[in-house]
């Protein structure tokens, strides 16, 4: 039994990609078992995995690890593959079988990356999730989410470019391969540090979430708001744990991409903005580094992971619905869709860290290590974050989705599969929130932490209920920014706007410099041709039939030659 | 005895090339002794690799040239991998060009066919080359019997391109290649290739070493090494089969296992590293590579952006070699096999765009993807191959290359394969990402379906390749670092 | 999915929404009153000062909602800026319903 | 019997085509005189091949004419140099034999057609007697022989400007014939010989004479006239565009070869190398003028619309090689002149004979005749495919082994710029050498033309082109006996002594 195991084979990785395999070849009706079974079959064998060091491969001289369980990669894969098998419900009704390949692989390349004990099987299984990933955006099949897609996958690729030329470098100075800490000692580190950040959405390097995310499909946008970016959080948690500057980085994460989200107007785009604040709050955690701020990391990214899903779940529902999430277009939906608002809401409150929702119980954590490690500035920053977060996306995206004022879209409620997932999802935000002993009996390290004391309860309640007061106050006062049409430049800016330009005005000038260099050439070019073929040419003095005197003048000349010489 | 087995094996082809001649009237029987021929080539060079892994090195003088000049032949690992690349593929490329040449009804398929088999022969006669000479004399073959190959339409516009592909080929190899050999004759009073290279103590110094690899690189011209690489995109006239073999398996292959195999046996890596003979191609080939993938950016051409593909990552072998060092070379010499494979998949999709709905440029590719499902895909992971992504094979030689570079402390070096890898992306995978999912423009024909089996079957086989050769990389670079002295 | 016309009246303004806003009232107005009935357990000492919290909850949406109503017309733009929207999708291009 | 007719046969070799020239204008027929022809050709080549065998053994086969013994009586000597240059001239004389039927039959006249043959056997005496004679004056005697029966010969030619072509031609020989009376004449006013060896001997006491130094220079005009070197070349393209085809294939295989044979016998044997290119500085005159000559007459012959002037003036330029390497003086350089003396023999007669193939065909030698005829006659157009290639250099054929060993030279004897000329005029090569082979198979035929010009030349012309073809290829693939007996001769050279 415990034999094939400790083999490579029986990583839950390839459970999902077989999967991927039967869904493109077996016809529609057997998708569920495939989407939803094969998930849970292989959440079933990732806890029957003994902790450890399995799956060994020798390839290249190095010895790969393929398979490493310890609590926290159990963590992650387990959050993973409940998450896929969430989303396989969730997109049961999509007839495109590519979605559902693409997102298979996706989920398995990611938990593969989970699982992965060193830096080559972990870039694979990086590569990996960019690859597959990318399908669920170009699915769309739309001209612009074709031009998204390639943005998005030039980034990721960046990414895992950055992360093998590290390993390269890391291995060279010190000869090891392992993924365990890996600290910023060294160029290779920073490299890797580099290539996590790109992936955690790291500020000025965080805009292909925003960017991406929202073009992507119905399906896609949910099942990519899970892997990639908490990927990445597992990365830098297993290889910069306790690194100073993440706390900073994590900060300023947790702030500025509301700001955006407060005058977006499309509501997924809001919705990843609002992820990669989320994303701060766990990279600060890691950059604490104690026991109690990793716990708070990976129960945070679970909770994260189920109530931005749910959230996104019901954005999407809205968009198969309705055909935009656009905030300026949308409002009043509560009437044709009374459970997506529902499940929105639960998604919202436990986003918001009500207490007895899920985000409540990790978030704290995060905050009472920064508390315990007397980090005064941070813990204010977290704090505003925080109450900022009830507002968007807390009440902005259900209240202008949902309420506000009616467009009159008399539109079906989601389907079943839809709304069933959503509803699951919805209910393990509020299971996670009320009996937290569950979550916290899985987290990797040894902290006891209780998030249920009465002046944490009250205290939080006073920071969400005075933020929803000023909203409505501000709303009431009609300061809170409108729902417009339009875009808000970002760092995108510059690789959408001013590298095309500058690269537009680089080849110009070669092209012009080319092209006066080859005028330079062809005009040379060409009187000498026309030299060559005077001179040489049928008439030309060279070939063409002298008389005899000339014959023999030159006879004479070079017998002249030859006696000047030999005189 | 074993020596006669390689002149049997460059022969083979050549002779076979007579009855493929006087079957030129029944094409089926033609084109079924075409394959024939090549899966017996193929099955004769696989033998090999049993006494080569042993350590064997079947060795032969044929008869001499000139004194001290023989016409040698000799099998070394880095040259096997070159002739089980070409032996490999050509029956499958035979198999695509009868599928192609029918399917669009191309004339004089017979001349079409056997210099198919002579352009093999060449490239067997390379890889199994003890000597610089016997290189240089199929090298030349090479040049001359794929020349009616390029040209084959012979239309004004192949004659222009054939005009380029000859002249600057032969150009450059009468021109540098030629006195690059007889320099190093002159200088060494051999040109064997010898483990070790043949430089060392002849007192060459750094300047001298350092020119005569630049004669050696830029007579090589098949390397298409920036600014000699005019040959290539001129030379897409041809009927795709022919671009095929031409720039996936024969004619650029050969080039840079040439520069391989004279950097590893002539120069040698120590000798190479120490007089830094090699080192201005580290940036040559950078420019290469770079330049090579921004022009195939703006190339509307689906041929055309394949072939500046194909001259960046023929550079990327270069650079392999520049490195001088074992893993440059064991990266170069993996990069030949996974370049092979994968390219060869997308100029076989390229034809089979053509032979399916006669359309040559990226731009109508639209939505395509649909009806030729299997086609778009090999392409895609031909294409994912190239880019150096995993699961494709060319991941692990852009690994290699990355680690050689590393390895040789070039850290710029990584930055260009990096950059290279995104502007890949940006070039090649954009292709089947419009075929899939982009709306097809209003006037595409109904009834578009795949190419005939002839075509998609091999261009499935070749992408199965690109993926095989993902798990099956280990023992080539086991296999070539062994050869090269000590693991890799 | 029918839409009829969209000038329906903004929901704030009916009343049923007045409800949830006074009940909000209420839960302020109560929360700020436990002040007095619990023990704290301030990490830093400012922390624990009278109403900190709500006043935080309270102050950062103010500050924030006005920064970003600075930055709206800073980095605000025509939604097809980039020109990346897709030729022919008619939803781009016409001037839908927007508030104010 | 046997050893007597062994013992005969340097003089036999001469005697033989000399004697059967008046027995083909006494045949008259034209079956006949070819029949003698042929018969004439193989025997002088059989003969030559034994002389070349023995020379091989012997070092050298010396024979007295007359029975006088040397240096009063007249000496035939075959020594590895010249046994070389014999074996040319009769192979190829022996191939176009074979050649010459149908090409006579088609181009001449038939009642005129025996004085072709007659003429081709006086020609072909004169050529083999400058080759192996040893005596000066009889060198200006067989010069005279072969140059009068050469320029009556062109006159043949089928167009008119054969006439002027031919007329120019003697004008220019009898110069040429003249310097080197003159020359001959000087130095046996200062020695009182006319035997080379004695010469050789008796030269060294009086060689810093004006007398001796003119008769140097004299000698190397008038031969060098005759061997077109640059600038003395320019009878030359008119002579070999207008003869007739076998003519032309026959004399550029053969005559400026043997001429340059002779420039170098002179400076060699009888002034020897320390005088000629110690003392004196002919190397590096002769080294400028061959490189003017690769560069200027590879650029002549590109711009040529006519296939016979194209190959003339490509005839120029690689008379610009051969004499370079001879004018290196080195072992090496005489060697690898010699090597490119003969190749250049095989490749040029076998181009020739592919265009004479061809214009037995077309009646027209000119590019724009030859549009498309790759697909007409398949056969001759590969094989001037294949001499194409030799000429440019291409590795397995004859034209490569020139390259290599000249190469070789010119980098041992540290002469880059010759290098890069060579270079240079082989990419010239490429470029001409391309032109005839695209209008072969690229250009279609014209319509007017189609139904007469197709079908293969005769198989005689087949055979001939071919048999050269191959020794190119052969030579291409084992070119170590023919290098072997290059040195020899380069040795026996360098050393000073026939």
């Amino acid at each position: 039994m415990s034999d094939w195991l400790g083999q490579a084979i029986a990583s839950p990785a390839l459970a999902l990609f077989f999967a991927a395999l039967l869904v493109a070849v077996t016809p529609r009706l057997l998708h569920g078992l495939w989407l939803v079974g094969v998930p849970a079959a292989a959440l079933a064998l990732l806890f029957a995995l003994p902790e450890g060091m399995h799956g060994t491969v020798s390839m290249f001289g190095h010895e790969l690890s393929t398979l490493r369980v310890d609590g926290l990669s159990r963590l992650w894969g387990a959050i993973f593959l409940l998450s896929a098998a969430l989303t396989g419900l969730y997109g049961l009704n999509v007839k495109d079988r590519l979605q559902h390949v693409a997102s298979l692989l996706y989920a398995g390349s990611a938990v593969g990356a989970v699982l992965a004990g060193d830096l080559v099987t972990l870039f694979l299984f990086w590569e990996g999730t960019a690859i597959s990933s990318v399908f669920l955006i170009w699915a769309r099949r739309t001209v612009r989410a074709h031009i998204v897609g390639v943005r998005y996958l030039i980034i990721q690729v960046i990414s895992g470019l950055l992360l093998m030329v590290g390993t390269i470098i890391h291995q060279r100075a010190t000869g090891s391969i392992a993924f365990n800490t890996l600290g910023l000692d060294s160029a290779g580190g920073w490299l890797i540090f580099l290539s996590f950040g790109i992936k955690a959405g790291f500020p000025l390097l965080h805009n292909w979430i925003q960017d991406a995310y929202p073009e992507a499909t119905v399906y896609g946008t949910v099942v990519l708001s899970i892997f990639t970016t908490k990927l990445a959080i597992y990365a830098l948690a297993r290889g910069f744990a306790g690194t100073d500057l993440l706390i900073p980085i994590g900060a300023v994460m947790t702030i500025f991409p509301l700001i955006f989200a407060l005058i977006e107007n499309d509501l997924r785009r809001v919705l990843a903005y609002c992820l990669n604040n989320q994303l701060g709050f766990m990279v600060v955690a890691i950059g604490i580094g104690t026991p109690l701020a990793l716990n708070g990391a990976a129960a945070h990214a679970v909770a994260h992971i189920l109530y931005k899903g749910l959230l996104f779940m019901t954005m999407g529902a809205v968009l198969y619905r309705v055909g935009t999430v656009k905030a300026s277009q949308l409002g009043g939906l509560y009437r044709s869709m009374p459970a997506t608002t529902v499940f929105c809401i639960v998604g919202a409150m436990a986003s918001s860290a009500v207490p007895l929702f899920s985000a409540f119980v990790s978030k704290s954590m995060i905050q009472g290590a920064l508390g315990y490690e007397h980090m005064a500035v941070v813990w204010v920053v977290l704090l505003v974050a925080a109450g900022l977060g009830a507002i968007v996306p807390g009440i902005k995206v259900p209240f202008f989705a949902f309420f506000h004022r009616d467009r009159g879209y008399r539109v079906k409620e989601a389907p079943f599969n839809m709304q069933l997932a959503m509803g699951a999802t919805a209910l393990l935000c509020i299971a996670v929130g009320v009996f937290p002993g569950a979550l916290y009996a899985l987290l990797p390290y040894e902290a006891t932490y209780n998030a249920y004391t009465l002046s944490h309860v009250i205290n939080q309640l006073q920071l969400l209920a005075f933020a929803a007061l000023a909203f409505v106050l501000l709303y009431a006062a009609r300061l809170f920014p409108a729902n417009v049409r339009g875009l808000n430049l970002d760092t995108d800016w510059a690789y959408r706007r001013a590298l095309p330009a500058l690269v537009e005005r680089f080849r110009q000038s070669s092209v012009s410099l080319r092209a006066r260099v080859m005028h330079v050439f062809s005009r040379n070019g060409s009187r000498a041709a026309d030299w060559l073929a005077s001179a040489f040419g049928l008439g030309g003095a060279m070939a063409r039939t002298w008389t005899t005197g000339v014959m023999l003048l030159w006879v004479i000349v070079l017998l002249a030659l030859y006696l000047v010489i030999y005189y | 005895m074993s020596g006669w087995w390689l002149v049997a094996l460059v022969a083979w082809p050549a002779l076979m090339a007579a009855p493929i001649v006087a079957c030129g009237r029944w094409p089926n029987l033609r084109e079924t002794l075409s394959v024939i021929t090549g899966l017996v080539l193929l099955a004769g060079v696989i033998l090999q690799i049993g006494p080569l892994v042993d350590g064997g090195r079947p060795d032969i003088l044929l008869f001499s040239i000139l004194p001290g000049l023989d016409l040698h032949f000799a099998l070394e690992p880095l040259g096997l991998i070159f002739a089980l690349v070409a032996a490999g593929l050509w029956p499958l490329t035979t198999i695509y060009a009868a599928g192609y040449m029918r399917g669009n009804r191309e004339p004089d398929q017979t001349r079409f066919f056997v210099c198919f088999a002579l352009a093999i022969s060449a490239a067997i006669g390379m890889a199994m080359a003890g000597n610089l000479v016997t290189l240089f004399v199929f090298y030349e073959m090479m040049t001359l019997v794929t020349y009616p190959l390029v040209t084959h339409h012979g239309d004004a516009e192949s004659r222009e391109g054939g005009r380029t592909y000859i002249g600057l080929l032969m150009t450059t190899s009468i021109g540098f290649f030629l006195p690059a050999i007889v320099i190093t004759w002159l200088i060494s009073g051999t040109t064997d290739f010898t483990a070790g290279g043949i430089l060392a103590g002849t007192g060459i110094g750094s300047v001298g070493a350092m020119g005569l690899y630049a004669l050696f690189i830029y007579g090589i011209g098949k390397a298409a090494v920036m600014p000699v690489h005019r040959w290539l995109p001129a030379a897409m006239v041809a009927p795709t089969p022919v671009s095929a073999l031409l720039h996936a398996v024969a004619v650029v292959k050969a080039g840079v296992f040439a520069v391989l195999k004279i950097t590893v046996y002539v120069f040698g890596l120590d000798f190479a590293y120490q007089t830094s003979a090699t080192a201005p191609f580290l940036w040559l080939a950078s420019f290469t590579i770079i330049a090579a993938s921004a022009v195939a950016i703006y190339c509307d051409n689906l041929k055309k952006r394949l072939a500046y593909s194909t001259i960046g990552q023929l550079s990327y072998i270069v650079l392999g070699s520049a490195m001088a060092s074992k893993l440059g070379a064991v990266s170069g010499s993996l990069h030949i096999v996974t370049h092979a494979f994968g390219k060869i998949t997308l100029f076989f999709c390229a034809g089979a765009i053509y032979t399916a709905c006669h359309r040559k440029y990226v731009s109508e590719l639209n939505g395509l993807g649909r009806a030729m499902p299997l086609t778009f895909t090999a392409f895609t992971i031909a294409a994912l191959s190239l880019i150096g992504l995993p699961p494709m094979a060319g991941a692990w030689s852009k690994w290699y290359l990355m680690s050689g570079s590393a390895g040789v402390e070039e850290y710029a070096l990584l930055g260009v394969l990096a950059l290279s890898s995104l502007l890949n992306i940006v070039y090649l995978l954009d292709i089947p990402a419009r075929a899939f999912f982009l709306p097809g423009d209003a006037e595409t024909p109904k009834g578009i379906a795949e190419a005939p089996a002839a075509c998609v079957i091999p261009l499935c086989i070749t992408a199965a390749g690109c993926i095989a050769l993902f798990f099956l990389a280990h023992p080539i670079i086991d296999f070539v670092g062994t050869a090269l002295g000590g693991p890799a | 999915m029918s839409r009829p016309p969209v000038n329906t009246p903004r929901l704030l303004s009916e009343r049923a929404a007045r409800i949830p806003a006074a009940a909000l009232l209420a839960v302020c107005l109560m929360l700020v009153g436990a002040e007095f009935a619990y023990e704290k357990h301030p990490y830093f000492g400012f922390d624990g000062f009278f109403g900190f919290y709500a006043l935080v909850g309270f102050a950062t949406v103010i500050v924030a909602v006005l920064l970003a109503r600075l930055l709206r017309p800073m980095i605000g733009r025509h939604e097809n800026h980039y020109g990346e929207a897709d030729p022919g999708i008619a939803e781009l291009d016409s001037e839908g319903p927007t508030d104010e | 019997m046997i050893t007597h007719f062994f013992n005969q046969m340097p003089a036999l070799v001469v005697v033989v085509p000399m004697l059967a020239a008046p027995l083909v204008v006494l045949a008259h027929r034209q079956w006949a005189a070819w029949l003698i022809f042929v018969g004439a050709c193989w025997a002088i080549f059989g003969m030559a091949f034994l002389l070349f065998v023995e020379a091989k053994i012997a070092g050298q086969v010396s024979y007295a004419v007359g029975g006088w013994a040397p240096p009063f009586g007249i000496q035939l000597v075959i020594d590895p140099f010249n046994a070389l240059v014999l074996l040319l001239v009769t192979g190829v004389a022996a191939l176009t034999s074979l050649y010459a039927r149908a090409s006579i039959a088609a181009e001449i006249v038939a009642e005129r057609g025996y004085l072709v043959y007659a003429l081709l056997l006086l020609c072909i005496a004169g050529l083999v007697g400058i080759t192996i004679t040893g005596d000066a004056f009889n060198l200006f005697v067989f010069l005279e022989i072969s140059s009068l029966s050469s320029y009556a010969l062109i006159a043949m030619g089928p167009k008119r400007r054969a006439l002027l072509s031919a007329f120019q031609y003697l004008i220019m020989g009898t110069v040429g014939g003249t310097f080197l009376l003159i020359g001959i004449g000087l130095v046996f006013m200062m020695t009182g010989t006319l035997n080379m060896a004695d010469l050789a001997s008796r030269l060294p006491p009086v060689a810093d004479t004006h007398t001796v130094q003119a008769a140097l220079a004299f000698i190397v005009v008038g031969l060098s006239l005759k061997a077109a070197l640059f600038p003395l070349h320019v009878w030359l393209p008119n002579a070999y565009t207008y003869a007739p085809s076998v003519v032309s294939a026959f004399i550029s295989a053969t005559a400026t070869k043997v001429a340059v044979y002779a420039v170098f016998r002179f400076v060699f044997t009888v002034f020897g190398v320390d005088y000629a290119f110690g003392t004196l500085p002919l190397g590096e005159v002769l080294l400028v003028l061959s490189a003017i000559a690769m560069i200027a007459a590879s650029l002549a012959a590109i711009f040529q619309t006519d296939v016979k002037r194209l190959l003339a003036w490509s005839s120029i330029a690689q008379m610009g090689y051969i004499v370079a390497g001879f004018a290196l003086a080195t072992p090496d350089g005489i060697s690898a002149g010699l090597v490119h003396l003969l190749n250049h023999g095989l490749i040029k007669g076998a181009l020739f004979m592919a265009v004479g193939a061809l214009f037995w065909r077309l009646r027209g030698s000119s590019i724009n005749d030859l549009a498309g005829m790759g697909r007409a006659m398949p056969v001759t157009s590969a094989a001037f495919v294949v001499g194409g290639l030799s000429l440019i250099g291409v590795p397995a054929t004859a034209g490569f082994i020139s390259k290599w060993v000249l190469l070789s030279a010119l980098f041992e004897a540290h002469r880059y710029l010759l290098v890069a000329m060579l270079l240079l005029a082989s990419l010239l090569s490429i470029i001409y050498v391309g032109r005839v082979i695209e209008a072969l198979y690229f250009r279609a035929r014209p319509d007017d033309v189609t139904e007469h010009a197709h079908g293969e030349a005769p198989l005689g012309m087949q055979l001939a082109t071919w048999a050269l073809i191959a020794a190119n290829i052969a030579i291409g693939l084992h070119a170590t006996p023919e290098l072997g007996a290059a040195q020899r001769a380069a040795a026996g050279l360098m050393g000073g002594g026939t």
